[in-house]
């Protein structure tokens, strides 16, 4: 039992950071319909830029003001890095064959990831311990204070965010957006100005999840965000692409599923099963979980 | 155009045909590189560009028939010539197996799907699955290429072997262009519904175009092995299939296009070698500024290949 | 592409007319660039600092020696390639490479052709397939593995070991190799498990090692998965002391682990502060003065003790038969003054020897040696 | 062989709530031109999508020659002889007139899957004798000049008459036409009907959906009007318009009659 509640409680802590990315996919996915590979470089991106932000504008002070600044500083940065993307690679294409977006972003991920390289280096940088290493343990379950933190901020987001999409007018026009671009135009929405927030929330929740992943693992490397990236987005795919609560619940059942069956059948198969377990989902279901079922007009 | 192409294709297969012994060890081999990779990524294009399918996979296939090669040629002694039947014929039965329950999935869905099955397929051969595909490193020093009991151990014969390849690759995929099942599969990359609603049974289509990329790609795997005496798991990540899927899109899915996309991936590096740690950010730039200026591609493919009887005088441009 | 052209025609006229003139060919494949750059240029280096002094003095019965490279880029492609060609331009010897993996692709091209190579490698793996051709000049995994498993049964006396690595030809081997030298001494293996590397999540297999309350950890892997999978290990409580293999001896195992670093421990040769031999003065002196600058490590050295050896066997059975050759080395009676020590080899191909220690890491993140062998 | 009768009986089809065709009921039968007619939304392409297996009706029986095809692939359908054009029009866009045409062919056409990978002398011949229909095709819809151009860059009419020829290089026994005078001028219209006319010449049943009400009465022997799903009314083109139902469904629909 002390087992299983420690598997997860890890789950959840990979789980949030794997929803907090899957947000970004998601999102832009819902409007542009696109997928963005280079969301996952952007999240690499981000814990480099914090790490820069830490030495060199911090002066490697490590209170709670510091490193809240850390993650503002670093959000904002993203968000800029997010819009400029979206600028140069998305919205030139925006009109020509879908898979000529794919390519594109494809390249964005390669010139992200080393851009990367030339700046930081090939080797791994490690983060400082920001976090203290506190534990607590509960009849055997151990849980840490980053861990805590990672779990709490991560949710409060996901629920600031959720409020926001669902009960604000600029939320309704995001949701708008998303069912019928033309139409949404029609209404006097600025479908531009939607999908530049677009990539403004994405980047900076990308932000965030690429600081927990400094923080929590210490070791950052340039080609990291290709596997988190990966994830991320077969979280959204799972809990239902373009679906905002979908791309939550994916994150975590896909960290539990991770960390059950990396420690119950076998830490070597998990990719494997992760990805039958994923490719079964969208067989029988292929929208997703709380994907809608779309039916193509003719 | 078509003047040019009409000129152009007997020079390029002469100049390809004497091209090693023009070149040192480095270039042959770089020119052999440039030949396999350009049978994958027309395999590719079978799939994805004449049958608008989202494969992000065919580094699977690629393996599945270097792995065939290896696994026979170094467990079972089979020379290497024998090994090629099974190394087509089987990836091309897991491409129809893996492709029968998921055609019907919509791009993007297919495409997280392929992605799926080339990452299982990589965990296999790292944890050497039936103990036959050496793990994470592989299997090593595969016999060289005989043919009637000639050892054709040398560059120039490893060359030529996939010059075939490629050029019996380009004879297949002509003979395609002007069949049946060729222009169904346009017909269903088009437009499906109208394609359905002409009679053509979409799915069945699907399945002959993942089956037929799938058993060129497991050749081009053949040559692979034949190349390096080796395969290993790191060869068919799905990055690498992420270069072929880049390659057709870029070059655009025709044959100069996508040879173009092979030399532009793959040998232009090793001429500016200096440039090494660029290479992939200068790419980067390079595929978002080709999908700008040409969304089809540099080379996209042309239509339009119907009898000379068909065409009247006062034909409305061609 | 004008020089390109011209290397051409010239490689092409070049082939025309044979070689008139009767060397010694001697192969040197090693990561000319790529990861490990500065090794791969180092062998070349001492090769051709060897080859030269040689052939100073007449060479090898009478024979120059002609250095052949080949960059496999630390790939195990790329040295399948190297292989080939090495073997296809008649090298009689080759030396390299440095990692295991790319010595283990192109070893059965080189048994096939019946070409000597010599390399640094440490992977049991290299001499197990049994090819005569392969002669190690390093020191095995399996002789780590011994002393580990010596260590951990017989001096510390840990009753519930756990033994992990990754996937890697060096680490899984380093493990296999641990895990069956304890169980041989009758210690208790309670579970052999296997990380991916640079996955960074580590703890649903470190919760699973916890529920079976080990009380020591060896990991045979490298640095970077070393110290998050420390680092991991205390956070969840786990209180088994940590070993890590000679990979972990790296500066950024400390910074990864941060205060987790602390108790932790790390096996590895002794450091080759001073080689003390005159002959590792004298090579080390003159390859300073041809190139201005040390060596970039002991394993370069290995590779030049190796190719040492190769070419005292072949003056000792006046033959350049590669098979003659082999058979002298496997059946030294007195080893061969090296670099890098004494150097004689095993039946199998293994060098003879090696000598460990156990560093402890202090909460300054500085080692104090532990155990000396 | 059983007659080419087209015959649905009470048809039903619903997208969640609404229910788009309502227990229709009608018969086609061999060698007529027939009309389905109705204001905007009263659900006639839902009947055609019904009756060419793009869309399964929940309830009811759609009878071809004798067989159930309710709920038989687009294919299958096309196989036993029905086929149909859009009403936007679903063309190959990228490809030329004749290869749009060609693929009318398909059915046709004996080569096998191989035939893709190995040609054979049997593959050639089939391949001439399918070019030689569509150039019959070209000839028959006066597209001869545009064989070779993209279909996609061509005017809205010939793409009409490009969607006629790919349906009738099928070879059908039934063609059904949803709204093939929209977006016509006056004069392409008229060569429409000649158009219409020549097909049924041919011994081919034509049904289709119209909203040109003279074209219609011009063109169609028989006439079934519906309305939010249901009939209304059937009978000749002179019965129709005489029928009270059948105007006062128009005239209470005038305003959103046009798109």
């Amino acid at each position: 039992m002390d087992t299983f509640l420690q598997q997860l409680a890890n789950g959840l802590t990979i789980g949030s950071m794997f929803a907090l990315v899957a947000l970004g996919y998601t999102m832009v996915y819902g409007v542009m319909r696109l997928i963005n590979f280079a969301h996952g470089d952007m999240v690499a991106a981000s814990a480099f830029v914090g790490l820069t932000i830490y030495t060199q504008v911090m002066g490697q002070a490590t209170s709670l003001v510091a490193v809240v600044a850390i993650f503002l500083l670093t959000a904002v940065a993203m968000a800029i890095v997010g819009i400029i993307l979206e600028r140069v690679a998305y919205r030139p294409l925006r009109e020509a064959p879908r898979l000529s977006a794919v390519v594109s972003a494809l390249g964005a991920s390669l010139v992200i990831q080393n851009g990367i390289m030339l700046i930081w280096g090939p080797r791994m940088r490690i983060f400082p311990e920001l976090v203290p290493q506190v534990y607590w343990d509960f009849g055997g379950v151990v849980i840490s204070m980053i861990q805590v933190i990672i779990l709490v901020l991560s949710l409060v987001l996901m629920v600031a965010l959720y409020l926001f999409v669902e009960k604000t007018r600029i939320g309704a026009a995001i949701r708008a957006s998303s069912i019928d671009q033309d139409a949404a135009r029609l209404m006097g929405i600025n479908v531009n100005s939607v999908i530049a927030l677009i990539f403004i929330i994405g980047s900076s929740l990308g932000a965030v999840g690429g600081l927990f992943i400094g923080l929590y693992y210490r070791g950052i490397t340039f080609n990291m965000g290709w596997q988190y990236g990966l994830y991320a987005f077969i979280a959204a795919i799972l809990g239902g692409i373009g679906n905002i609560p979908g791309a939550m619940l994916g994150g975590m059942l896909l960290g539990l599923f991770n960390a059950f069956i990396a420690g119950y059948v076998s830490s070597t198969w998990a990719d494997a099963f992760t990805f039958i377990l994923l490719i079964l989902i969208l067989i029988v279901r292929p929208t997703g979980i709380l994907g809608e079922r779309v039916a193509e007009k003719v | 155009m078509k003047e040019l192409q009409k000129f152009a294709y007997p020079v390029f297969f002469v100049v390809m045909a004497v091209l090693p012994h023009m070149l040192d060890d480095r270039w042959q081999a770089v020119a052999i590189t440039f030949l396999i990779f350009s049978v994958v990524a027309l395999s590719q294009d079978i799939i994805l560009g004449k049958s608008g399918m989202f494969n992000m996979g065919q580094a699977l296939f690629f393996g599945m028939g270097a792995y065939t090669t290896a696994i026979l040629s170094n467990e079972y002694g089979w020379s290497i010539i024998a090994t090629i039947p099974l190394a087509i014929i089987i990836p091309a039965l897991f491409g129809i197996l893996l492709a029968g329950p998921i055609v019907h999935l919509r791009g993007d869905y297919l495409l997280v799907v392929t992605i799926g099955f080339n990452i299982v397929f990589v965990q296999v051969l790292q944890n050497n699955l039936g103990g036959v595909t050496g793990g994470p490193n592989g299997i090593f020093g595969l016999d060289s290429l005989s043919f009637l009991g000639y050892d054709l151990m040398s560059q120039i014969s490893v060359y030529y072997f996939a010059f075939i390849v490629l050029l019996l690759t380009l004879w297949v995929m002509h003979n395609l262009a002007g069949s049946k099942p060729g222009r169904a599969m346009h017909y269903l990359r088009e437009d499906q519904l109208a394609a359905e609603s002409i009679g053509i049974n979409t799915r069945v289509y699907k399945i002959f175009a993942f089956g037929l990329g799938a058993g060129i790609a497991g050749l081009a795997g053949t040559v692979f092995a034949v190349q390096y005496s080796a395969v290993s798991p790191e060869a068919f990540e799905f990055i690498q299939s992420v270069l072929f899927f880049s390659i057709v899109l870029v070059g655009g899915s025709s044959v100069p296009g996508v040879l173009l996309g092979v030399f532009v991936m793959f040998v232009l590096p090793e001429i500016f070698r200096e440039f090494a740690t660029w290479r992939y950010f200068i790419f980067g730039f390079a595929m978002i500024a080709a999908m700008i200026m040409r969304p089809r591609g540099i080379w996209p493919a042309t239509f339009g290949k119907i009898p000379k009887f068909l065409i009247k005088e006062n034909n409305h441009g061609a | 592409m004008k020089k390109y052209l011209a290397t051409f025609l010239a490689v092409f006229l070049a082939t025309g007319t044979a070689f008139a003139a009767d060397t010694l060919k001697v192969g040197v494949q090693a990561p000319i660039t790529g990861s490990y750059a500065n090794e791969g240029q180092g062998i070349e280096n001492g090769v051709r600092l060897l080859a030269e002094q040689v052939n100073a003095d007449g060479g090898v019965m009478g024979k120059q020696i002609e250095v052949l490279v080949c960059d496999d880029q630390g790939t195990a492609m790329a040295a399948a390639i190297c292989a080939k060609d090495l073997v296809n331009k008649g090298a009689k010897m080759v030396i390299g490479s440095y990692t295991s993996t790319c010595a283990e692709a192109a070893q059965k091209t080189y048994f096939k052709a019946g070409v000597l190579q010599t390399s640094d490698g440490t992977a049991d793996s290299l001499t197990e397939n049994g090819y005569w051709t392969f002669l190690r000049n390093s020191f095995p995994n399996s002789a780590e593995a011994e002393f580990v498993a010596k260590y951990l049964v017989d001096v510390k006396k840990y009753e519930r070991i756990v033994v992990i690595s990754d996937f890697s030809t060096y680490a899984d081997g380093l493990a296999n190799a641990t895990e069956a030298a304890i169980k041989k001494m009758g210690g208790n293996v309670i579970s052999r498990d296997k990380i991916k590397a640079d996955s960074q999540n580590f703890t649903p297999v470190l919760t699973n090692i916890k529920s079976k309350n080990p009380d020591a950890i060896f990991f045979a892997g490298y640095y970077s998965d070393g110290g998050q999978l420390r680092a991991q290990q205390v956070a969840l409580g786990i209180k088994a002391d940590f070993y890590g293999g000679d990979a972990n001896d790296n500066p950024d195992f400390v910074k990864l682990a941060g205060s987790s670093a602390t108790g932790a421990f790390i096996v590895n040769v002794p450091e080759p502060a001073a080689l003390p031999t005159p002959i590792a003065k004298s090579f080390i002196a003159d390859y300073q003065k041809k190139y201005g600058e040390m060596p970039p490590s002991i394993w370069g050295l290995m590779n030049i003790d190796g190719m040492r050896a190769i070419i005292h066997a072949m003056e000792q059975t006046k033959s350049f038969d590669t098979k003659k050759a082999a058979d002298y080395l496997h059946n030294m009676s007195e080893p061969l003054e090296g670099i890098t020590g004494p150097i004689a080899f095993a039946k199998d191909g293994n060098r003879k020897g090696g000598a460990y220690v156990v560093k402890k890491i202090q909460a300054d993140g500085t080692y104090f040696n532990e155990y000396v062998q | 062989m059983a007659h080419n009768e087209l015959i649905l009986t009470d048809v039903t089809k619903r997208f969640g709530g609404l229910t788009a065709v309502d227990a229709l009921s009608f018969k086609v039968e061999s060698g007529q031109i027939y009309g389905i007619i109705g204001p905007n939304g009263a659900g006639k392409t839902t009947v055609f999508n019904c009756i060419t297996g793009i869309y399964k009706s929940e309830e009811g029986s759609v009878l071809w020659r004798g067989e159930e095809i309710r709920g038989m692939t687009p294919y299958q359908i096309v196989d036993r002889g029905i086929v149909r054009t859009f009403q936007t029009i679903r063309l190959f866009g990228q490809m030329s007139v004749a290869e749009n045409i060609m693929s009318g062919r398909h059915i046709k056409s004996a080569q096998k899957w191989w035939h893709g990978i190995i040609p054979t002398p049997g593959k050639k011949r089939d391949e001439l004798e399918n070019w030689k229909n569509v150039e019959e095709q070209l000839d028959f819809f006066k597209l001869s000049e545009f064989a070779a151009t993209p279909v996609g860059s061509l005017p809205y009419g010939i793409q009409r008459r490009v969607e006629i020829a790919r349906a009738m290089a099928v070879e059908p026994t039934l063609l059904i036409l949803d709204e093939p005078a929209a977006g016509l001028n006056d004069k392409e219209t008229l060569e429409l009907l000649e158009t219409i006319f020549k097909i049924r010449d041919k011994g081919v049943t034509v049904l289709l959906i119209e909203h040109d009400m003279d074209m219609v009465m011009e063109v169609t022997d028989y006439l079934t009007v519906i309305n939010f799903g249901k009939k209304i009314a059937e009978g000749t083109p002179e019965e129709i318009q005489k029928n009270p139902a059948v105007i006062e469904a128009y005239l209470g629909s005038e305003d959103d009659d046009d798109e």
